[in-house]
């Protein structure tokens, strides 16, 4: 019962306090409303820490604690699975969470939404924690939603923008195009294992091993691989992979803290958490880990190309962040799910750290956010600089910092793997790492080194927030309630790869909660290789990894510091390539075309054509007005003739018996 | 020699003569009250026949009574003709044709 | 040898005494108008109600409470249907008179007198059709109905539209008598009797002429139907309904139905039941079509007459379905069910219609006594108790529960079904359907549509106000209770018709 | 059981109540019968209070019985109880009376009473339909309650009133009709009874089966409504006052869904099943064809009402999810129909929620047009929270009512048949595309129309109305089982009864 009131604690103290900042949101002052969520979100941050300690001794949970409906033999209900995974979990978002809630006492300072912003933020720890902690898919379901509402409440938390209210919007229908797919996983699981808990449903899965199901006529699908494809499909729309993507790149228009914690370091992994915790049944289905590798290596090549072309600060950034989900997801399909997590926290760390290095800069830039109007700010902003430094090297994936092991560990995972597919992601994700570095050091080097050019910022930006700077001004470093939280972050962003690598990937943590099929060693394959961390970033200059991160960081220091005419001629130049990637490969257009613009098309035709025309016009019209002209034309026959009138009456008798006559004769039958 | 058919073929020609007075007379509405006067007798005809036929006195009782209530009949037909000359000025059948639809 | 009584009794005038002391009122009546001082015309009313008071007293008296009683030799016969039907006759009849009080002395000063003792010979007409056994005194009391309705339409002297009316309902009439007379003579041929329970009688002993019988009943159904106003016999019906005083359109829409109902049991059920399959074929001919016409015609309609005029031939043609789904087998059970959903739904027809030309009555010229439809318009507003009376009888009309029409429709449909025509069920359904459009729009026009330019609240005396929401109040209260009334149907009918 | 005829008292109390508050405003005292108006709907929900909580959940049978003849001639009685299936909706109806009463603008324009007295009035009818245990009776109340509606939509409603009120009439009539002429059949085919409990019980052959459930579906069908016979709700809502969308919304479109539980289902099984491939086949029409119509609206009641129709989609497919071609076991069926239930008593919060919203702003600005809207969240920000809890649950955002009985719902389909859960589950996407969009042009982006920035936020009445709404909506969503518990024997009892075949 202790530990079980510690497991309520974690979820209720973040809604608790996103509830008295919410409810009494205009009632309270500023400093209660922050100071309740943040107590919510330490006090839950404490309490995962002694579940993570707990968990570390041994200790664990699986049961339902409320039960929510009761249908025939079906029990639905709230419950905990307490295990290594889930701990883990639990520490990342309350950690990062933590950091962030702090973070947005300065950046929001100015912001009349603050209350409401605090009350969304610890909405959304609740909601996340809620999702790690479940034991069912139900409540699996209950947390993917509600962290996509407050996602999409807080991408459109400046809801007079319009931009900001399209984004918002796009990401939750996006997000609801995979949760149609992951709600037909549920049903199917529910339909064929008769239970939603995951335990009896890993336990069933065995059995189901080889069993087929009927889709779309006769042919027998394997149920396990639909069931899978279909839960991914989901995790596709969280996790943002290609072609669901594209509403990350657009929820940049949130607040950046937002970014950094929502659309960085927690939400959009929570597809990656789900198929982790959906372990045992991904390992039965071979198709279906070929499938989530190559859309998670696509993703991780793809999306880091665009990422070189944006000029935004926060689009690089949420780029980046699509990539390195397609990092994760490709480790997810070689079955290297402890590589996927590890990867998955130091990503949290790192990226975080780079988002509000971003916020950062954004505040000190005046609500600037064209990285092509920065420049030189290390000298303006040194924690900023030197964190976000730190930052961009464990992205790159630089020996020693975390970056390094997490990534490191998922390609040679990928390259390990023999699964239909794992050739392509191979390559993919090694060409990817060039990339990472590239675009990662340009970014860095564009807003922190190089000439001066914010003194030509146009002084707008959005509409209503840049304000631009004029001579004798310049940017100046934030308060210390957001430099604090980055160098909170770039402590583990730095050190974190290094201690954890040996106890996560390979010590046996997540043994009890990630099942891996012997049939995909790539894992044991990797840990073979390994004997240490610090020999494994001495061994690092050995493998093409390290040239390849080297070669990205060399080229965009030519190329943005050294010559910066170069880009500036290519991107002058244009030309198909570039417009393609400006772009983001047509995706958005072809949506919007096809899919959102098709379906009005088709709705409103099915409205004016089908609702109003044949049911209303051609069926309900054409009754009356059928009755209409038959009584006009009864109405005539009363012509108020007397002799018409004695005629009819006359011949009415006439017909009268001629019926009869009929009838008598058997012609007619009354 | 006459038999009971003969009467009823009489009745009959008179009952549609009478009948077709009034649908096809589209002039004078006097006509018309005149056929209704035939069609009576016609059916008077009927009673009187079948009456001597059947040996019962039932219908020739009726036939008084049928008299007497076409008397009454053309009294209160005449009556409305004289009020509606009155309004109209015209007894022509054709010209009833206000109240119609 | 002819006359089997060689001694002329006296006959037994109890059963007949409501008729006689009717008479003798009427004569009263006359006699008083002629004397009477302009400004104590108002007597004339209440002698007239005194007269209807008293019949009601008298039936009730002689009633023989389930038992048949017949005098004159047969002509007359006094039974519990007979009771039930003068009852009610006398009921429509008063309300006839408070309804139309008021217009009559405002729309026909000089002919106040005639108009009440003209009244009270068709009333005493219905009267003796209830009640006849023969077909003498049938046709005597048709005649004398219609005849003081054809001088009661033309009654309005100056108006051309009330002489065209009458000239039209004369002829047309005085045809359908033809009609019905030539029919009694077949039938009389074919039986040798004119006693309407002798007729079938005449059947079973195998004298009847079938043919000659069938073909006179060809005119006597077509008599009926003209009485009853069915398609195609109904072309008087509008332009009478349209063109007569309002307060003769208020009786004709309503008591005399009811005495032609009691004409048609007689002679089909009582005397022609061994022809039954014949005319039953004959009516539901008519039935069908008049419920088609009837609803299809009255959509059309602009004027509120008119459109009540099409909705009794609807209204008509429903209600004899019941009759004619009452005798597809022999059962003579079903038989009174079917029969007694007719007369109930009879009786809550003529209520509503006399409840919606009373409305009609007391609403001030020019709206009321044109009838157009958009006179009503905003009679929510300004006049509540009368507007929402008619509401309830538009609804009721239409069906609608908790008024009565929807129960009268119910029982209908109940003994259409239990005779296994579902075909003919479907059908009256589609054409209530049709139907409650009209209706409706009456309703529409009365609440939804704006009040027209200049429209003033209509003053109603206090007293008219309580008879309408009355009138309207039964029509409700037999909707939410109606098993007495169709209790009573069933007895009246089990006592005397079916006895 | 209690000596008090509760139902009775439920039925016909807000009746007395609507006709003294007639009589009152007749009277032209209108404060007097704002006061009866408010009485008689608290004292209804007052005397349905004790059918939800005096629920007896250990037995499918009925509860609070009364029984007394009516018209003996037909052997109609006036027999009430309410069982699982229908002691929710009596509680339902109260409590949206007295929303609407309550709710509706008192200090505004003229106060109308006699609309209070509709609003009564017909809450007395709705309840006697969902208590009703005799057919004829449970017809009278179901055709009595066209009457108030007609006249709500025809004397209060917008310009197109008239066209929508017959529409909407004669829509329901056409099916009502032939649900008599069903019921008679079944009298005589019981041997003369009106009892449902009897039509449950008695042996029905095939073809007579087919010809009722036929009936039953022209009836119900057009009551839910379902496609193809939609077409006269959208117009309907449209056209309502606010009050009367609520309750067209939240309890009207219910009758349909529960006469099929109530005659469809149990009278006559073998129809039922055999053709409830048609029933699933239009449900999902519903949903899809419905969704997409609703995307293309640019009236927010409209697309409102429009959405009740794909609602209501999800609520057939619930109910008719009977027998799988391969069979599915009942459990999957109990979960369709606890799942319709639910969430026909969860949409009768949110429609109805969703409809007293688009009141809300009609009511400062004479306009449904999404057009005329945009940056309302600014000048509304309450408003807009309590808009923005409704369209989530509309959408069937977890925590909400509305997805507790969609997800049941999916599960069951998904039991059913893969395909058919399959295109309900696009119910998440379309529900989701038409609700926020229509959101995100009322409530965000900049404030365009100078109206809408003069706007006053929403008034303490209104804040008490929608906070009990959201109160319904978030407890149904997070405690479900109150409702399902009341309702889980009597479905189990009729998926039983339903199993066997009635033909002999």
């Amino acid at each position: 019962m202790g530990t079980q009131g510690l497991y309520w604690l974690v979820p209720l103290a973040p809604l608790f306090g996103a509830l008295v900042a919410g409810v009494f949101c205009r009632v309270i002052s500023r400093r209660i409303a922050g100071s309740a969520c943040i107590l919510g979100v330490a006090v839950a941050f404490a309490a995962s820490v002694a579940i993570f300690l707990d968990v570390r001794e041994g200790g664990g949970f699986d049961g339902i604690v409320y039960t929510w409906l009761v249908s025939d033999e079906s029990v639905f209900g709230i419950g905990f699975l307490i295990d290594p995974l889930t701990s883990a979990m639990m520490l990342i978002v309350t950690f990062v969470s933590l950091a962030v809630h702090i973070y947005a006492i300065g950046y929001m300072r100015d912001d009349p939404g603050y209350n409401r912003f605090f009350s969304y933020i610890a909405l959304f720890t609740f909601s996340m924690l809620m999702l790690v902690m479940s034991n069912n898919f139900l409540q699996l379901f209950f947390g993917w939603e509600a962290v996509g509402l407050v996602s999409y409440l807080l991408i459109g938390f400046w809801h007079d923008r319009p931009s900001a209210a399209e984004a918002g919007m796009k990401a939750f229908l996006v997000n609801r195009v995979g949760d149609f797919g992951f709600v037909l996983g549920i049903g199917l699981i529910f339909a064929h294992f008769g239970t939603l808990d995951y335990t009896s449903v890993f336990n069933l899965a065995e059995k189901y091993r080889d069993a087929v199901v009927p889709l779309f006529g006769s042919s027998g699908f394997p149920l396990v691989s639909v069931i899978c494809i279909m839960l991914f499909v989901g995790a596709m729309g969280k996790s943002a992979q290609m072609p669901f993507h594209v509403w990350l790149p657009e929820s940049m228009e949130g607040p950046t803290p937002i970014s950094a914690l929502i659309h960085a370091a927690t939400m959009v992994t929570a597809g990656i958490f789900m198929v982790a915790r959906m372990s045992p049944l991904f390992e039965l289905s071979e198709t279906a880990l070929s499938f989530v590798m190559v859309v998670g290596a696509s993703t991780a090549l793809f999306m880091g190309f665009l990422s070189i072309v944006q000029t935004d600060i926060k689009r690089v950034i949420a780029f980046s962040t699509l990539s390195q989900l397609g990092y994760m997801t490709a480790a997810l399909g070689a079955s290297a799910y402890s590589a996927a997590i590890f990867h998955l926290m130091t990503h949290a760390f790192f990226k975080a750290l780079l988002f509000l290095a971003a916020g950062s800069v954004i505040i000190g830039m005046r609500h600037e956010q064209d990285i092509r109007y920065m420049g030189g700010l290390r000298k303006y902003m040194p924690v900023t600089g030197v964190t976000a430094l730190i930052g961009s090297l464990a992205l790159a994936g630089v020996p020693f910092l975390s970056g390094f092991y997490s990534k490191d560990s998922i390609i040679e995972a990928v390259r390990m793997s023999e699964i239909p597919g794992s050739g392509f992601a191979g390559f993919s994700l090694l060409t990817g790492v060039f990339v990472t570095a590239f675009y990662t050091f340009r970014l860095y080097f564009l807003v922190f080194h190089g000439r001066e050019r914010f003194f030509a910022a146009r002084g707008k930006q959005d509409g209503m927030h840049a304000h631009g700077f004029s001579r004798g001004q310049a940017p100046e470093e934030p308060p210390w309630t957001m430099t604090a939280p980055l160098i909170v972050l770039a402590i583990p962003s730095v050190i974190a790869g290094y201690l954890f690598i040996e106890p996560m990937l390979f010590g046996g943590f997540f043994h009890k909660a990630i099942v891996t099929a012997d049939s995909h060693p790539a894992m044991e394959r990797v840990f073979g290789h390994f004997s240490s961390p610090l020999e494994m970033a001495l061994k690092a200059p050995g493998s093409a990894i390290f040239w390849l991160t080297a070669a990205g960081i060399l080229l965009a220091w030519f190329l943005y510091l050294a010559r910066p005419a170069i880009p500036a001629a290519i991107r002058a130049r244009g030309g198909v390539l570039l417009e393609f990637l400006e772009n983001g490969y047509y995706f958005d257009r072809f949506y919007a075309a096809v899919f959102c613009g098709g379906a009005r098309l088709l709705g409103k035709g099915l409205w004016k054509a089908g609702d109003s025309g044949i049911i209303d016009g051609l069926f309900v019209g054409g009754s009356v007005r059928a009755v209409c002209r038959i009584a006009g034309l009864l109405r005539s026959l009363q012509s108020g003739h007397l002799a018409r009138y004695a005629f009819s009456m006359a011949a009415g008798i006439c017909a009268i018996f001629s019926l009869w006559f009929f009838i008598h004769m058997n012609w007619i039958k009354p | 020699m006459l038999t009971l058919s003969h009467y009823l073929i009489l009745g009959a020609i008179l009952f549609m003569t009478g009948v077709a007075g009034i649908f096809i007379n589209r002039k004078n509405l006097i006509i018309v009250l005149m056929s209704i006067e035939l069609v009576l007798l016609a059916v008077s005809t009927n009673f009187i026949a079948f009456s001597h036929y059947l040996q019962t006195m039932a219908g020739q009782i009726f036939v008084f009574f049928i008299l007497t209530v076409a008397a009454a009949e053309s009294a209160i037909g005449l009556a409305i003709l004289i009020v509606l000359f009155r309004s109209r000025k015209s007894i022509h059948v054709d010209d009833l044709d206000c109240l119609k639809g | 040898m002819i006359f089997p009584e060689t001694r002329f009794a006296l006959p037994d005038f109890q059963p007949a005494c409501a008729e006689i002391f009717v008479l003798f009122m009427i004569c009263l009546i006359l006699m008083t108008s002629l004397f009477i001082k302009e400004k104590a015309r108002g007597t004339l009313h209440f002698l007239a109600q005194a007269a209807l008071i008293g019949a009601a007293a008298l039936t009730c008296t002689a009633s023989g409470a389930g038992t048949v009683k017949r005098a004159f030799s047969g002509m007359f016969v006094a039974d519990m249907m007979a009771d039930l039907l003068k009852l009610a006759i006398y009921l429509t009849i008063s309300l006839t008179f408070f309804y139309s009080r008021a217009y009559v002395a405002g729309k026909l000063p000089r002919a106040r007198g005639e108009y009440y003792a003209l009244t009270l010979i068709a009333t005493l007409g219905m009267m003796v059709v209830v009640s006849a056994g023969n077909f003498v005194t049938l046709y005597v009391g048709l005649e004398l109905l219609s005849l003081p309705i054809y001088a009661l339409v033309a009654l309005e002297r100056d108006s051309s539209r009330a002489a065209e009316a009458a000239m039209k309902y004369f002829v047309l009439g005085a045809l359908a008598s033809a009609f019905m007379l030539y029919g009694i003579s077949m039938i009389y041929g074919a039986t040798g009797t004119l006693d309407i329970s002798a007729v079938a009688e005449g059947f079973s002993r195998n004298r009847g002429d079938r043919a000659t019988a069938v073909f006179g009943l060809v005119f006597l159904v077509s008599g009926i139907a003209f009485k009853l106003g069915l398609a195609p016999f109904h072309m008087w019906v509008p332009d009478v309904y349209h063109g007569a005083p309002l307060s003769v359109a208020l009786l004709i829409s309503s008591a005399p139905k009811i005495a032609v109902f009691a004409f048609a049991v007689r002679v089909l059920i009582n005397g022609l039941f061994p022809l039954s399959q014949d005319w039953r074929a004959m009516l539901l001919a008519l039935v069908v079509l008049s419920m088609a016409l009837g609803n299809l015609a009255a959509i059309a309609q602009t004027n509120f007459r008119r459109m009540l005029a099409y909705s009794s031939i609807s209204h008509m043609g429903f209600m004899l379905l019941g009759l004619v789904s009452g005798v597809i087998d022999g059962n003579a059970k079903n038989m009174i069910n079917a029969v007694s959903a007719s007369m109930f739904y009879l009786l809550t027809y003529v209520l509503s219609s006399a409840g919606a030309f009373g409305v009609l009555v007391l609403l001030p010229d020019p709206d009321g006594d044109s009838g157009e439809i958009s006179g009503l318009a905003g009679l929510g507003k300004r006049s509540p108790v009368l507007a929402a009376t008619m509401m309830t009888l538009m609804f009721s009309m239409a069906g609608i529960p908790f008024f009565a029409g929807f129960f009268a429709k119910f029982s209908v449909l109940v003994a259409v079904v239990a005779a296994g025509s579902f075909w003919l069920a479907a059908l009256a359904v589609f054409f209530s359907l049709v139907g409650a459009y009209y209706y409706l729009r009456i309703v529409k026009v009365m609440y939804f549509d704006p009040l027209p330019d200049g429209a003033r609240n209509i003053e109603t005396p206090f007293s008219m106000k309580v008879l309408v929401a009355a009138n309207g109040l039964a029509v409700a209260l037999l909707g939410i209770f109606p098993n007495a009334l169709m209790f009573l149907c069933v007895k009246s009918l089990s006592f005397s018709v079916f006895a | 059981m209690s000596a008090v005829p509760l139902l009775s008292c439920a039925i016909w109390l807000p009746i007395a109540a609507g006709l003294l508050v007639l009589a009152a405003g007749l009277a032209g005292n209108a404060p007097l019968a704002r006061k009866f108006a408010l009485f008689g709907a608290a004292a209804g929900l007052f005397v349905a209070a004790p059918l939800y909580f005096g629920f007896d959940v250990t037995t499918p049978a009925m509860q609070f019985v009364e029984s007394k003849p009516w018209i003996p001639l037909f052997r109609i009685n006036y027999h009430l109880g309410v069982d699982g299936l229908s002691a929710a909706f009596v509680m339902l109806n109260c409590f949206i009376t007295l929303i609407v009463v309550f709710g509706s603008r008192v200090s505004s324009q003229k106060y109308a009473p006699s609309c209070d007295a509709v609003f009564l009035v017909m809450s007395g009818l709705f309840n006697g339909i969902f208590s009703a245990l005799d057919g004829m009776l449970f017809y009278v109340f179901f055709e009595a309650s066209l009457i108030p509606l007609y006249l709500l939509i025809g004397i209060w409603g917008g310009p197109g009133r008239v066209r929508a009120a017959f529409k909407f009439f004669l829509f329901t009539l056409m099916g009502s009709l032939p649900l008599l002429v069903a019921m008679i059949y079944l009298f005589f085919y019981s041997g003369g009874n009106f009892s449902i409990a009897a039509w449950h019980l008695m042996p029905i052959d095939k073809v007579s089966q087919t010809w009722v459930f036929f009936a039953f579906f022209m009836a119900f069908a057009v009551k839910t409504p379902m496609w193809p016979l939609h077409t006269w709700l959208p117009e309907a809502h449209v056209e309502a006052p606010t009050g009367g969308s609520i309750v067209l919304a939240a309890i009207a479109l219910k009758l349909g869904a529960y006469g099929f539980l109530r005659l469809a289902l149990p009278v006559v099984p073998d129809a039922s099943r055999e053709f409830a491939w048609i029933m699933v086949a239009l449900s999902l029409a519903a949903v899809v064809y419905i969704g997409l119509v609703a995307l293309a609206q640019m009236d927010m009641k409209k697309l409102v009402a429009y959405s009740s129709v794909a609602h209501m989609g999800f609520v057939t497919l619930g109910i008719f999810m009977l027998e799988a071609p391969g069979g599915a076991s009942a459990a999957s069926s109990a979960l369709g129909i606890e799942g319709a239930l639910i969430q026909m008593i969860s949409h009768g919060f949110v429609a109805g929620a969703m409809f007293f919203c688009i009141g809300v702003l009609y009511e400062r600005t004479h306009s449904r047009q999404i057009a005329d809207y945009g940056g309302i969240t600014r000048a509304m920000p309450k408003f807009a929270v309590f808009f923005m809890l409704f369209s989530m649950a509309n959408i069937g955002l977890p925590g909400t009512s509305g997805f507790v009985g969609e997800i049941l719902v999916i599960l069951s389909a998904a039991e059913y048949n893969y395909g058919v859960a399959f295109v309900a589950a696009s119910t998440l996407i379309l529900s989701a595309a038409y609700t926020l969009w229509m959101y995100k042009r009322v409530m965000f982006g900049p404030v365009t129309n100078p109206a809408v920035a003069a706007l006053n936020d929403i008034d303490v009445r209104e804040f008490l109305v929608l906070s009990l709404l959201a109160l319904g909506v978030l407890g149904i969503g997070l405690y479900p089982r109150s409702l399902s518990e009341i309702m889980r024997l009597s479905v189990s009892e009729l998926l039983r009864h339903i199993a066997i075949s009635k033909v002999f």
